[in-house]
């Protein structure tokens, strides 16, 4: 039940803070973020790492769907990582979101109940369920609190994720439809559905509508143009959550689904699937140089990291997974960062045009110096959690394909280049908006603080993160073993 | 005899076609009782005298009297006319027809892939009607009483203020039309 | 006819006594609470008497009416509409002052009879009487008011379309009937399994009859009466002309599709498939730039209709599910979203325009709550009814592996979240000036509680009804 | 008795029943769109009643009496409506009455809509 | 002792974390003891090990410190270790010993810097940084270090951030760098996969026994890895960025693109020696980087104007003697080189810095002039940092460990690179001795303050003397490091002093006449601009990137999703259009519909037998 809990928990603080005011539905949403993440630690702690929790209750048993949630290494990861970061997204919003305080907090924790979920549900259906049902909160997040151009920006996001989830849907009840005629068993449940008997041409495509459907979430090149727009737009807690966790809600999703349900398509599929992720890479990076506005161009450079994602997922041995499982810890708490900063730096200035920032480190050096770190993970720079996570992926992606390896390199030159122009065009140069502000308060900080403890944390000492993914990789392995190059 | 249903049958479709053409209302509506006493030959000589006689009276005798009465209250005489012509202009002929052409050009193919050339025309007594009627389709006839109810209750209603009497009129006459 | 058959007729007995009741008790005296309660009272009898009629269900009732439990399921369904009908008008015609409201609630007793009927048709006559008589009313309905602007423009498109429509289907009956020389759904199949008649005629003329249902179903394109008569009739009506009519006439297809053997056959799945995306197309599009909320909804039901169909084509059993499922969360999603806009009503004219719903979550949070509930339940977000109805429509879709509507249902489901979520975003948008705001009538108020209620719940408790309808459907495959 | 084939007369219903639906898509007087639906229907009963004597049944002639039915309580309740319509237009031309009709329609009340309308 | 290695990185990361952390708020003085201290306290630990070292050597040469598992992946697990052996101890003591000097001199040189604590705070994260470079005792850590040293490097070198050219500079550097580092990454891709560790000792190991030599893997990891240090190290082609580099602080040029980092390559290929060993195609490609480098930095230099370029140059020139030397695989040579060259080089940018000190950031030798007499201290130090430079004979350290690579370049590598060796040795005399001559000689253009104090002149003095006494330690040096020692001929040591001593006439001569402020040539100009790989660069990589960017900035895939949008308002429009309100236009709807509906059955109902199921089925 406790799993249940951990799901409820954020719904119930979203319904508690929704008729708060200010101060009220803050300290609400960080606590129930925060009674969550006790729980959540005190449940994984209870096991031995490997399921260490496991519920399962009939929900609508006429279609064999169940109330399916488990607790696995990689779940206990990602998910002290949503709720970490939801906690700062709370206090990264603390003075920028100044109305509708309540609802605000409501939709946020919403999406984070959703995300939870979404890395609890072991039942297909049930993990469709919590997928869409993040998206809404996350769309009103953008659409209300957003910056001016946000209706474009969250329909674009809402209908290109609904779009993708809804192929994921028709390929899941495929999925659970081929079982059906192969065994007689109606069943959405993820531990039944593996091994599921069907033909090479039903397997690749069922495999490639879950595959849309995460890729457009990832984003994977070429599906990823909602992502700035989104990015862009968003408030900066929407701009943490999405960059921080809805992105890697893909990355899991074909880590524990489409992969492990399909190995051979997938197998198949992977020559492609990482040669999107290596242009992902590389086309995210190059045109995150030529974006004008920072928060697009931080966008970008989600696309480019999370396309080392796609490419070390394909890979598919234990040195890429565990890449990419502290990839996306890494990403979160590095792009989650850069969010945040700059939501910080356009709460005083008005402004994410480069054109018009320059200088601040004149004024505000504490924010340039976060932001230099910050930076620094973005471009992968060793003693930050990045560079252990991308070093592992480039190592286990080199044993199956060196050329694309080699290309995806490339990928480090170009986080270079934009990271240094990032440095240059905010932080450096001349004070020419004539800038003058507080630096950073003790609250924002510690937000960056936090973030950047953190990564330099995995940077340095990343082992208790492999060591709590390591069974449910294995196992995951074990499911496909054989079925991949 | 079959000349007679031949004759009758262009009848009809000629006053039809005047219908939908004529200008005047009053007209065209005298043209429509004629086509309606064509189809009600032909009911005869296809072996129904008894809706025959319910085409006669209940059609041509009620509901068009219904029309005309309408016709009238609104005619505003040979401006209404010439309105009429006005409102039909030549173009607005073409895709009209065309799309009914289609239709009955469909229609056609459909009678004549049937199998409905040869058979036996029996004829069937208005008792026979009556029985099968209030037989094994009383409870139609029960359900059709609440339609002519609510097409009752809605005239009613409706008609009510400022077009009064048309609303009494149709209020007044259902019951009869429809037993 | 016997006493068995009497009990079996029960609820379609009492609600016609319900009607010809209210009818004289407004002879005898004008009073619009007394007609409501009495016109509720009969369909809460004709509701009690569905228990007993499901005690003898299945049975046939001569010819033209059968009453099983899927019959008795829509009866139930149509009987719950058709109260929160009355509820939402009773509000809605006070605010109008009108000077006869008391025909209102006789003419729904009508128009859900004649839905009642076709939920029970096995035969041409009883389809087509309880259609005209469903429709009939339905005329006066939207041209009920005299206060409103377009309430008699309404009425009478709604009238001449319906009429054509009528004429369409009629031929229709009359082709099959020269081809097969049966009337009754049983006739057809017997005919056809004795090898009577042409199907090269039958189907075609069957397609005449399916254009005719069609219109009442407001599949495009049949469907471009719906936003103008859903706009010009007044709120609680437009509710019920959603759901009932269109209901209705789904349960009598699926009987006729059923009793002919399914829908395997080419020319069926063509048929319908063809309605289905031009519906889910024409509604989604169209519905894109609407201002009007009763427009976008209108549209928007043309979309799910189109959804509904998908599910339709699916072989009987999980079509009859699924069917039903949709109908079910669409009958409390739209009949809440109806009884909201009834409810926002202020003055002289009705929440229509997208406008009067800017801000609304900071005015009226829990309307707005339960307006945001219905679309999301429309465009099938999770936590709603709505999410469940799409999963059966995908899942029947699947089942028989229709890919390609599968996949125009994905693309239009897509489509349509954006103008849903436009009305959302318009409510969430900072509040005007405030308006002075009517309190919201108890009933009114209670009601939409239920229906909020059966939106969650359905949507995060789905086996019960899942049960439910598994139970009767076995009643008609 | 006539052997008059009954392809034939249904062929006459099929006709009537065309030019019926010809003068409901031309007119504009609604009173004559009315008239033209009563063509539609009757055509449709003479069809029934075809098909009726054709098999030899009185289900037919059955089915036209509740056409008649049918037809009578429609165009009361429509010209009820015709009348009310024209007390308020003045008129009884279809086209007239637009004040419902989206963006097409370019009545004040929605013409101003199709500008700024589906945005995406 | 050695157990007190952690502190040689440690010291002067806690330095930085301090400085970083509190550095705005310390008083300046306490920020200079943080800076400087945490320097000089890792000199004197480095200094302690290397006693220790030298009066009890452990027992296989090396010592290990393992400070934690970094992590352990599918059986790979690199360390967190420090790696101590003689070549380790010589870059340390080069590191923490010059560094220490320049953080003196830093002091007085930045005093009056706004950023004061932020230069101390990054210098001293480069110190911490190369220390961890040179003593990893893995190749991921030495990554690690490879890459601090990098960002240290741009970061100093856009120290000064409000002028856009100086973050050009420091771009530029950090991204030609990470061009060469790609090929680093690669290469420790290839190595874990072929090997399965990067801990240095086990690659060299395994890599012996399980690659034969010449091999494939072989020379294509060494290619990679020679990559990765002509990038760090400013080797051709790759040598673009340390011109540009100038645009730093003068100590900063001083200790990290001249003493230290810029030689982090020659660390690298010294320490994989033994895998260069392997694949000696490699080796001669390094032999001919440094060649051509040699050559290519020091025509370069000759053309210069500014006097920091003309040292940067000459350090390209330089790390090319130290490839050279490695080509022909004689790394000991190249090492003894690297520390001489580090404290003559240091000095002279010292030099350097003093004279921009006195005249106010004036750097053009054309512009300047007779400063001899207003700057003694400085001169007699540049003199002789420029005489070490140009391998004066005997009496500075330059001599000895050039003479050696010359020698090594002849017996190991015959008679072409030594003979380019040489032709290196004049032009470097030559063009020091402009300098020199240009800006201490003559008489004086420029008004200059009068020398600074102590702060500036010790280190000055102090380097002077390691530039002099450098070189006699070259025997024991060698001991130290290889194990043995050989002298060079006599005979080579006199040509070599005789082609140095010639640059030194010739320059005079020309000096003499005036010829060094003569307009330029057009070979001047191409040699000054260094040899036009920049306008190559530009046009081949930069123009294009950018270019590319910036023309995509609205990503051409949005316009598919843009494209779906103008297809539904399209359809919106024109559905919207049939809505006119017209109940004929409704019925024409409808009339179609049925029609075709009534097409739909004619047209798939024909085929089908009377009555039967159908078999095939049909499905949209």
């Amino acid at each position: 039940m406790s799993l249940l809990w951990l799901v409820l928990l954020p719904v119930v603080g979203g319904l508690l803070a929704l008729p708060l005011r200010d101060r009220g539905a803050r300290w609400v949403a960080l606590g129930a973020l925060a009674a969550a993440l006790a729980l959540v630690c005190a449940v994984w702690s209870a096991g031995d790492g490997g399921r260490v929790a496991d519920l399962s209750l009939a929900w609508l048993p006429q279609m064999g769907i169940r109330l399916h949630l488990a607790l696995d290494g990689i779940s206990f990861v990602l998910i002290v990582l949503t709720l970490v970061l939801g906690l700062l997204a709370v206090l990264a919003s603390w003075t920028e979101i100044r109305e509708r305080v309540g609802f605000f907090h409501f939709n946020l924790l919403w999406t984070l109940a959703g995300i939870v979920g979404v890395f609890l549900a072991l039942d297909l259906f049930l993990f469709f369920f919590f997928w869409e049902l993040m998206i809404v909160p996350m769309y009103l997040l953008i659409a209300i609190w957003g910056h001016e151009n946000r209706t474009h920006a969250s329909f674009k996001f809402f209908l290109f994720t609904q779009a993708g989830g809804l192929f994921l849907f028709v390929a899941i009840l495929g999925l659970v439809f081929v079982h059906q005629q192969a065994t007689g068993e109606l069943t959405f449940d993820h531990d039944r559905l593996l091994d599921t008997p069907m033909s090479e041409g039903v397997a690749f495509w069922l495999m490639l509508g879950f595959f849309v459907a995460f890729a457009v979430k990832l984003p994977a090149f070429p599906l990823h143009t909602w992502l700035p727009d989104a990015h862009t737009e968003a408030p900066t807690a929407g701009s943490l959550v999405l960059a921080g966790l809805l992105l890697k809600t893909g990355a899991y999703g074909l880590l524990r689904f489409a992969i492990p349900l399909f190995p051979q398509a997938s197998a198949t599929f992977a020559p492609y699937a990482m040669a999107l992720g290596v242009a992902g890479i590389l086309y995210g990076a190059v045109l995150a140089f030529g974006q004008r506005d920072l928060k697009r161009l931080i966008a970008y450079t989600s696309v480019s990291h999370l396309g080392f994602v796609l490419l070390g997922l394909y890979a598919w041995n234990e040195m890429a997974l565990q890449g990419v499982v502290l990839q996306m810890v890494a990403h979160g708490l590095a792009t989650g960062g850069l969010f945040v900063l700059v939501g910080m730096l356009s709460e005083r200035t008005h402004t994410r045009d480069l054109e018009k920032l320059g200088g601040i480190w004149d004024v505000a050096p504490r924010l340039g110096g976060a932001g230099m770190v910050l930076v620094m993970a973005a471009l992968g720079l060793p003693g930050l959690g990045s560079f252990v996570a991308e070093m592992l992926i480039l190592f286990g992606t080199f044993r199956v394909a060196p050329v694309m390896t080699a290309l995806a390199t490339l990928g480090l030159v170009c986080a270079t280049i934009y990271a240094l122009w990032i440095v240059q065009r905010t932080f450096h140069g001349e004070n020419r908006g004539g800038w003058s502000f507080a630096d950073l308060r003790a609250r924002e900080a510690g937000v960056l603080a936090a973030l950047i403890g953190a990564l330099l944390w995995l940077g340095l000492y990343p082992q208790p993160v492999f060591d709590v993914a390591r069974a449910a990789l294995a196992s995951l392995q074990g499911v496909v073993s054989g079925g991949h190059s | 005899m079959n000349v007679m249903f031949y004759v009758a049958a262009v009848v009809a479709v000629a006053c039809t076609v005047r219908v939908v053409t004529h200008v005047n209302g009053v007209h065209a509506l005298l043209y429509f009782v004629v086509s309606l006493f064509a189809v009600a030959t032909i009911f005869y000589l296809i072996g129904a005298p008894f809706v025959a006689a319910l085409e006669l009276i209940v059609y041509a005798g009620a509901i068009m009297v219904l029309f005309i009465f309408v016709v009238m209250l609104l005619n505003r005489g040979p401006q209404s006319v010439a309105q009429e012509r006005s409102w039909l202009n030549p173009r607005a002929w073409v895709g009209p027809t065309a799309l009914s052409l289609v239709l009955a050009v469909e229609v056609g193919i459909l009678l004549f892939a049937g199998d409905l050339e040869l058979e036996t025309q029996t004829r069937v007594a208005p008792k026979e009607v009556g029985i099968t009627l209030l037989g094994p389709y009383l409870l139609a006839v029960e359900i059709a009483s609440m339609l002519l109810l609510a097409g009752l209750v809605g005239a009613y209603h409706l008609g009510r203020e400022g077009g009064r009497e048309g609303g009494r009129e149709g209020a007044h006459r259902e019951p009869g039309a429809g037993r | 006819m016997n006493g068995t058959d009497l009990v079996a007729l029960g609820p379609l007995l009492a609600l016609g006594a319900a009607a010809v009741v209210t009818l004289l008790s407004i002879a005898v005296r004008r009073h619009q609470r007394a007609t409501a309660t009495i016109a509720g009272l009969g369909l809460v009898a004709a509701a009690c008497a569905l228990p007993a009629a499901a005690d003898v269900a299945p049975r046939q009732v001569t010819a033209l009416v059968r009453i099983d439990d899927f019959a008795l399921l829509y009866i139930g369904l149509f009987l719950a509409a058709a109260f929160a009908t009355i509820v939402l008008a009773h509000d809605d015609l006070r605010r109008r002052a009108e000077p006869h409201r008391e025909e209102f609630h006789v003419l729904v007793l009508l128009s859900t009879l004649g839905a009642c009927v076709l939920a029970t048709s096995t035969h041409f006559a009883s389809f087509f009487l309880g259609l005209e008589t469903s429709s009939v009313a339905l005329y006066a309905l939207i041209a009920y008011p005299r206060s409103g602007p377009a309430h008699a423009e309404a009425g009478l498109k709604y009238l001449l379309l319906a009429g054509a429509s009528s004429a369409f289907l009629l031929f229709g009956m009359a082709l099959v009937y020269a081809d097969l020389g049966a009337l009754s759904f049983d006739g057809f199949a017997a005919a056809l399994l004795a090898g009577r008649g042409t199907p090269a005629l039958v189907w075609p003329a069957l397609a005449l009859v399916v254009a005719g249902a069609s219109f009442k179903l407001a599949v495009a394109p049949f469907h471009m009466w719906v936003p103008d008569v859903y706009q010009g009739a007044p709120a609680p009506v437009t509710g019920f002309l959603a759901t009932v009519s269109k209901g209705a006439v789904l349960a009598a297809l699926l009987r006729l599709f059923v009793a002919l053997g399914g829908v395997e056959r080419p020319v069926v799945v063509w048929t319908f498939g063809a309605l289905a995306v031009t519906s889910m197309l024409a509604g989604n599009l169209l519905a894109l730039s609407q201002r009007s909320l009763k427009r976008l909804l209108a549209c928007s039901s043309v979309a799910h209709l189109g959804y509904v169909l998908v599910a339709f084509l699916a072989a009987a059993p999980v079509a009859l599910e699924a069917v039903t499922w949709y109908l079910v969360a669409y009958f409390v999603t739209t009949l809440a979203a109806f009884g909201v806009v009834t409810v926002l009503a202020g003055g002289d004219r009705e929440a229509d325009a997208l406008d009067d719903y800017r801000g609304l979550f900071w005015r009226r949070p829990w309307l707005a709550a339960l307006l945001t509930g219905c679309l999301l339940s429309l465009a099938g977000i999770p936590l709603t009814a709505g999410f469940l109805a799409k999963f059966y429509a995908l899942a029947a879709g699947t089942s028989e592996a229709r890919w390609a509507l599968v996949v125009a249902l994905v693309v239009n489901s897509a489509l349509s979240a954006f103008y849903y979520l436009r009305v959302v975003v318009a409510m969430a948008a900072p509040a005007p000036a405030a308006a002075p705001a009517r309190r919201v009538p108890l009933g009114a108020g209670v009601l939409l509680a239920v229906l909020a209620l059966l939106l969650v719940g359905l949507g995060v408790y789905p086996a019960a009804l899942t049960a439910l309808i598994r139970a009767t459907a076995t009643a008609l495959s | 008795m006539t052997s008059v084939p009954t392809s034939h007369v249904l062929l006459l219903a099929g006709t009537l029943f065309a030019i019926g639906l010809v003068g409901l898509l031309v007119r504009r007087n609604v009173v004559f769109m009315l008239v033209s639906i009563e063509v539609m229907l009757n055509a449709a009963g003479l069809a029934f009643v075809a098909a009726g004597s054709h098999w030899g049944q009185a289900d037919g002639q059955v089915m036209f009496i509740f056409v008649l039915a049918m037809a009578a309580a429609e165009v009361s309740v429509g010209l009820a409506l015709v009348l009310r319509l024209h007390q308020r237009f003045r008129t009884v031309d279809a086209d007239a009455a637009r004040e419902l009709g989206g963006e097409g329609v370019a009545s004040p009340a929605y013409g101003a809509v199709a500008a700024d309308g589906g945005d995406e | 002792m050695l157990r007190l290695a952690w502190l040689l990185p440690a010291l002067p990361f806690a330095g930085f974390v301090a400085l970083a952390l509190l550095g705005r708020r310390l008083p300046r003085a306490t920020a200079t003891a943080v800076g400087v201290g945490s320097v000089g306290l890792a000199f004197a630990v480095a200094v302690a090990i290397g006693a220790a070292w030298l009066a009890a050597p452990p027992a296989g040469g090396a010592y290990v410190q393992h400070l934690w598992r970094w992590f352990d992946v599918a059986g790979f697990a690199p360390d967190v270790a420090l790696f101590v052996d003689p070549l380790a101890l010589v870059m340390c003591g080069v590191v923490t010993g010059v560094g220490f000097l320049i953080h003196v001199y830093a002091t007085e040189y930045m005093r009056d810097e706004p950023g004061y604590a932020r230069f101390f705070a990054s210098m001293n994260l480069f110190v911490g940084s190369m220390l961890t470079l040179v003593l990893a005792d893995d190749l991921l850590l030495l990554y690690l270090g490879w890459e601090g040293v990098g960002l240290c490097s741009y970061l100093l070198i856009g120290f000064w951030y409000r002028d856009a050219a100086n973050g050009r500079a420091a771009r530029k550097a950090f991204v030609v760098t990470r061009v060469g580092d790609t090929a680093f990454a690669i290469a420790l891709f290839l190595i874990v996969r072929e090997l399965g560790t990067l801990e240095i000792d086990e690659v060299l190991v395994r890599a012996a026994a399980q690659w034969p030599a010449g091999g494939t893997l072989a020379i294509l990891v060494a290619a990679l890895l020679l990559a990765g240090a002509a990038g760090k190290s400013a080797q051709a082609p790759l040598q673009v960025w340390l011109p540009d580099a100038m645009a730093g602080p003068t100590p900063v040029s001083a200790l990290i693109h001249a003493a230290t980092m810029v030689t982090a390559g020659v660390y690298l290929i010294a320490r994989m020696n033994v895998l260069f060993a392997l694949a000696p195609p490699v080796m001669t490609a390094v032999m001919i980087v440094g060649a051509a480098t040699l050559l290519l930095g020091a025509f370069s230099a000759l053309a210069q104007r500014d006097l920091k370029r003309v040292l940067a140059y000459s350090t390209i020139s330089q790390i090319g003697y130290m490839f050279l030397a490695l080509g022909v695989g004689a790394w000991s040579a190249a090492v003894f080189h690297l520390m001489t060259h580090a404290f003559f080089k240091a000095l002279l940018f010292l030099g350097a810095g003093a004279v921009l000190l006195a005249t106010h950031h004036e750097g053009d030798v054309l512009k300047l002039g007779g400063l001899r007499r207003r700057l003694p201290v400085t001169f007699w130090t540049f003199v002789i940092g420029g005489a070490a430079l140009a391998g004066v004979p005997l009496v500075t350290a330059g001599f000895f460990s050039k003479d050696a690579i010359l020698w090594e370049a002849w017996s190991r590598g015959g008679p072409v690179p030594w003979a380019v060796g040489l032709l290196g040795a004049f032009l470097t005399a030559l063009y020091v001795s402009r300098v020199i001559l240009l800006t201490f000689f003559g008489e004086q253009k420029h008004a200059a303050e009068p020398e600074r104090g102590l702060r500036i002149q010790l280190p000055l003095v102090a380097l002077a003397a390691l530039s002099i006494g450098g070189g006699w330690v070259h025997g024991g040096f060698d001991r130290f490091l290889a194990g043995d020692a050989h002298g060079g001929e006599a005979l080579f040591e006199v040509v070599a002093a005789v082609i140095s001593l010639a640059g030194v006439g010739v320059a005079w001569l020309a000096w003499r006449r005036g010829l060094w402020a003569r307009p330029d040539g057009a070979l001047q100009r191409f040699w000054r601009s260094g040899w036009g790989f920049d306008a190559v660069y530009h046009t081949l990589f930069v123009r294009p990137y950018v270019w590319f960017a910036r023309a995509n900035a609205r990503d051409v895939f949005d316009r598919g999703a843009d494209a779906i949008a103008g297809l539904a308002r399209g359809g919106n429009r024109l559905l919207v259009a049939s809505q006119d309100g017209r109940v004929r236009t409704y019925v024409a709807g409808l009339a179609l519909g049925a029609v075709v509906l009534l097409a739909i059955g004619v047209i798939f109902a024909r085929p089908e037998p009377a009555g039967a199921e159908t078999a095939t089925e049909v499905r949209p």
